[in-house]
């Protein structure tokens, strides 16, 4: 019914002591995910929503048989506490913060390359398997349990999309915010993998956006391996070459990979629809199914 | 951000890439001694962060102290692509054979950083990569070793950089590399860096672009920033209030949050006939108060006549755009520019409640609300 | 007939412009090794002993299709040299260079999980397989082809140990210095899993000192996996310890392990003869063919 | 090379690391008056590389000018374990509830450092790493990126670091690590780490050797090392002609090229009765001056009765050796101990022809040399 989480699946809290991490750990457990612990150096012994702080990621996976951690921690001490997870018992790392230094996030890349954690993010929503388990901050109340799989550069273009979708009674398996900075850990490639050998999935969105050729690369996994539908979006098509509009990976450079329109072609020459206006990609699911 | 020449060739200088000797001037009788103290011939540039400088004018070669009057006369003051020109380099002429290039810049797509390479220097090595991207040796960096001395000898060997100067230039590489790294560069630049008659090397032009996320831990540099930002006056207020914003030529005022959704906005505006007038994305969790500055600052804009004011919330919360939107919009004895205001996700419902609909327009879809500012703007327009 | 090396590896010289590399190539060559480039930055387009030499050791690999490099560069450059080879397509890096820091070597050793390239040393005397090729110092004409392997961690009395076995008419199929360095590149175990693997190799004669604990790592590795005899030899019977005797790999330390008793009854145990002197050593060897 | 507690205390507190305030003395007034300074209690202590300190009367702890007097008059100028006392340290001490361990070493057998944290620090610690080692927290450093702050953190909460301090020692052994390897260090200790009864931690102790093969790059470190040798006269001869020497207790002097080699010449001497006197390794490719030298240097040591010289040649020539032993004895009258002299490998032959077989015996194998060898010292001995 899912892919990476869901009503199993264990979670450490990083930063659970802080405003965003108290607040979202709280939403996390009302929407029903097993939250089992929080990890805060110079915090172990305390208790926040309830649930046990340990002063190591180590000692609360250890301690509390965790499995997956999101991070809630300030940029400056982000990649160090992404450091931390994957070198823990946990095996994915959810990292919400936005504005981790580039450069901090290419050692963790390299870093990645050595160790079976799977990182989602940074500087995303997170993920949700609707009625499961949200490790983010998603809005959970606008996704429904079903049978497509998203995946998303962008946070809250991901809830529009979705919204399209649940409005029409289209539930999701499992819906996958893997971030818009440069360096990211789990990518396009990584996520539709996942969702190709999902039995439950008979559906993907995939919304990119301008910048980088992540989407590009995508489109080719998608004409090699992947069997199941797609629809896409790609955000950013009235961008003027050369601007930056938001986040880092929003930069379209002059030499015609990077644009919208070079994704959507990719994309369409993989057989992958892409919708005008979010209600045209769930027009596309909605004929998949 | 993006440094100016004289202060990335400063901060190049000072870690010990050979310069050309050079002094800062901001007005034409500074400029004309420090060309007489630097010795004839000198080149006198404009410390603007346009493009094509050269090209413009905002370059000048000079022989003599008549030259050097005339043309930072005609340099100080002029109109760059828009940008006034107040200050000007005055840097001592190179006499060179060669025009090198070399620069760092994190390859997003293998999500490390790469040193390039080439022979090929000059104004013309965008067209170089265009054309013969082979021309310019790329050498990736594993971030956990930072460069080894053999990378940078290899790249340079490999480009083709004779021998006798070769040396330092992967030299002029490595410290390159090192600054980059210590100083949270996007990307660092010398282009060209010259190869002089005596078999020198010195590097004539700076580009240093530093990672805007990474500023807390650069304090010397983020001094730099104010100084290096000017251009556009309502990008400068958005650079003040911390939004994400983009000038555009329309006259349709986006709000969002979020910047996937922020361009998707300006996508539907565009798809259903309007003109984007701009992006500003208000980022995640906004409070009232960044509501309103959002607010003010598209209604600075004499170009929008009508405003799309979009938000799913996440983290956002949609009572708090709500009273942002009442606050922004009361003090107005008749509302400036229509504004359109479609809330989603977080709270939506509470703000519908607070939200003052004497003063907006709702809509309930994305689509609905787009095409109901397109047809403001359009009335407006008429 | 042999391992690593033989009469079709085609070797770079790193450092051959330098006063031990020019030699040291010379007696490459003149003992029949298939030198066939040269590496030292600015000095590409000379030729040294006949052999090109080029500025990169990518270009010598690349240009003279190399397999094997041979590091003749200071010690305080030779860590660099040392990763220029594991970053070329080079795939057997023989380092004789003594004195590298090493911190150097830590990195060296990082780097080495990482590439599929084989390091040997470094402060080594070689690999050599007798009548075909050597790579290193080690004195030629006292080798000589034959069926037994041999490791060491000790260039001199390698010799020293091989001199007894060839005075015998016992030849060798490789003998392989592998370093007194703490941190080294091929150790013990990676050059018992050779001989062990190569049809030709009758016998093994492993040549061990105080200090570290390879050797009883090597013990138990033979017991699990080795069917090839081995004899032992351990240097340092007679250290005081605490003591420390010449290279690094020489310092005993107080708890019992890395002592010459323990590393022999490391070996006794799982079969080994260790000799008392190199004589008995190949009595040993005399018995097993 | 290891630097003594006043330097490495230096260094560390250089790198912030919170060090007692202390002043190095070397005569009982400057000691006293430096105990004044600083205010009583006060630690004086022995400036000795020997282990034991403390127990072997080398470290007082005193309360008054009188007491202070005392001591560094008891200490300077005493021998502990055969050094003499030359220097102390005047330290204030320590109101202390607890003793921790810090510390950075190489674990060869990973092949990567590794930092080590311990609540159980003091002068048992080589017992609590015997006895109990789980009371040693080891954490590995990747050594391509260094120690992570997590690491550092992760060590101190597992050893069991109390909260109130965990951070102040996380940032110790951060920085210990940090100059463990900026400065090429072998180790780098802290023992005892005090935790004051106001909860401040204090580095009552500093241990630092520092890699000999690393400093050309450390010539801050590399200076430090004349004044950080001194011990045994020989032993001291044998760092100036740049030997790898140990001074052992028997009669057969050895020398040797190649550690393996000289110690198995050891072994030999003992296998077949007699008793090393020292362990003296050329090294690789010795000229004759240097084998001069070797030979000069076993001359100088009384106990030794017999020598045998141990060739295999490498990079070693059979024939620069037998010049060198020809120079180094062909100046005596009369030849001060028998040398056996065994030569092998490269240019033996010539070697064997240049060698002068009036003043040293010839054997051609290594057991033969080393038989001789015992029994020329039986015979003198007798």
């Amino acid at each position: 019914m899912s892919v990476l989480v869901d009503d199993d699946t264990r979670v450490v809290v990083q930063g659970i002591t802080g405003g965003e991490g108290k607040f979202h750990a709280g939403q996390m457990i009302e929407y029903g995910t097993n939250v089992v612990a929080g990890a805060v150096p110079g915090k172990g012994g305390q208790e926040v929503n309830g649930v046990p702080v340990y002063d190591t990621v180590d000692q609360a996976a250890r301690e509390e048989d965790a499995d997956a951690s999101v991070v809630f921690v300030p940029p400056a001490f982000a990649a160090d506490a992404i450091f931390e997870a994957l070198d823990s018992p946990v095996d994915l790392a959810v990292a919400i913060t936005e504005g981790i230094p580039t450069q901090d996030m290419a050692r963790v890349n390299k870093r990645l390359s050595e160790v079976d954690t799977r990182l989602i993010g940074p500087n995303c929503p997170g993920i949700i398997t609707p009625g499961e388990a949200k490790l983010g901050i998603l809005p959970g109340n606008i996704f429904e349990s079903g049978n497509v799989g998203l995946v998303s550069r962008s946070g809250t273009l991901t809830y529009q999309v979705v919204s399209n979708l649940t409005e029409r009674g289209i539930g999701q398996t499992t819906a996958i915010g893997i971030g818009g900075d440069p360096i990211i850990g789990t990518d396009f490639v990584d996520a539709l993998r996942l969702f190709e050998d999902d039995p439950d999935t008979d559906a993907i969105v995939m919304c990119g956006e301008i910048g980088g050729e992540d989407e590009e690369e995508a489109a080719t996994f998608i004409d090699d391996y992947v069997d199941t539908p797609v629809a896409g979006f790609i955000a950013g098509r009235t961008a003027p070459p050369g601007k930056r509009m938001g986040h880092a990976g929003a930069i379209v450079s002059g030499s015609g990979t990077g644009t919208a329109q070079s994704k959507i072609d990719a994309l369409n020459d993989a057989g992958v629809p892409v919708g005008d206006t979010p209600e045209e990609v769930a027009d596309h699911i909605e004929s998949f199914l | 951000m993006k440094l100016h020449e004289y202060q990335a060739k400063q901060v190049f200088a000072d870690a010990g890439i050979p310069t050309p000797p050079s002094t800062l001037a901001d007005n034409v009788d500074d400029a004309v001694a420090a060309a007489e103290e630097i010795g004839y011939p000198v080149a006198i540039k404009a410390q603007v962060q346009v493009g094509g400088r050269g090209k413009a004018g905002g370059i000048k070669l000079v022989d003599d102290a008549d030259e050097a009057r005339e043309a930072a006369d005609a340099i100080l003051g002029m109109d760059l692509k828009g940008i006034h020109v107040d200050r000007v380099l005055v840097e001592g002429a190179v006499d060179f054979v060669n025009e090198l290039y070399v620069g760092v810049t994190m390859d997003r797509g293998e999500g490390k950083p790469v040193a390039m390479v080439s022979t090929r220097g000059g104004v013309n090595i965008e067209e170089v990569a265009e054309e013969d991207p082979d021309a310019i040796v790329r050498e990736h960096i594993d971030p956990s070793f930072g460069m080894h001395p053999y990378q940078a000898r290899r790249a340079v060997y490999e480009a083709g950089v004779e021998r006798d100067v070769a040396n330092d230039v992967a030299s002029v590489l490595q410290t390159l590399y090192t600054l980059w790294d210590d100083r949270d560069g996007a990307d660092a630049e010398i282009n060209p860096l010259m190869v002089t008659s005596d078999r020198e090397v010195v590097a004539a032009d700076a580009v240093m672009n530093i990672d805007e996320d990474a500023l807390f831990r650069q304090p010397e540099l983020a001094e730099m920033e104010e100084d290096a930002a000017g251009g556009d006056d309502l990008e400068a207020k958005a650079d003040e209030y911390g939004f994400d914003y983009v000038r555009l030529d329309g006259n349709v005022g986006i709000i969002g949050n979020g910047a996937g959704l922020v361009m998707t906005t300006l996508d539907l505006v565009d798809h259903y006939g309007g003109k984007p007038a701009n992006f500003l994305d208000i980022g995640g969790g906004a409070k009232a108060e960044r509501v309103t500055n959002a607010l003010d600052m598209v209604f600075s804009d004499e170009n929008v006549d009508s405003v799309v004011f979009n938000i799913f919330g996440g983290i956002t919360r949609g009572d708090e755009v709500a009273r942002g939107i009442n606050e922004a919009l009361e003090g107005f004895d008749e509302i400036p520019k229509p504004v359109v205001v479609r809330l989603a996700g977080t709270n939506w419902e509470e703000g519908m409640e607070i939200l003052n609909e004497d003063l907006v327009t709702v809509e309930k879809t994305l689509e609905d609300a787009v095409q109901r500012a397109v047809a403001n703007a359009e009335e407006v327009d008429q």
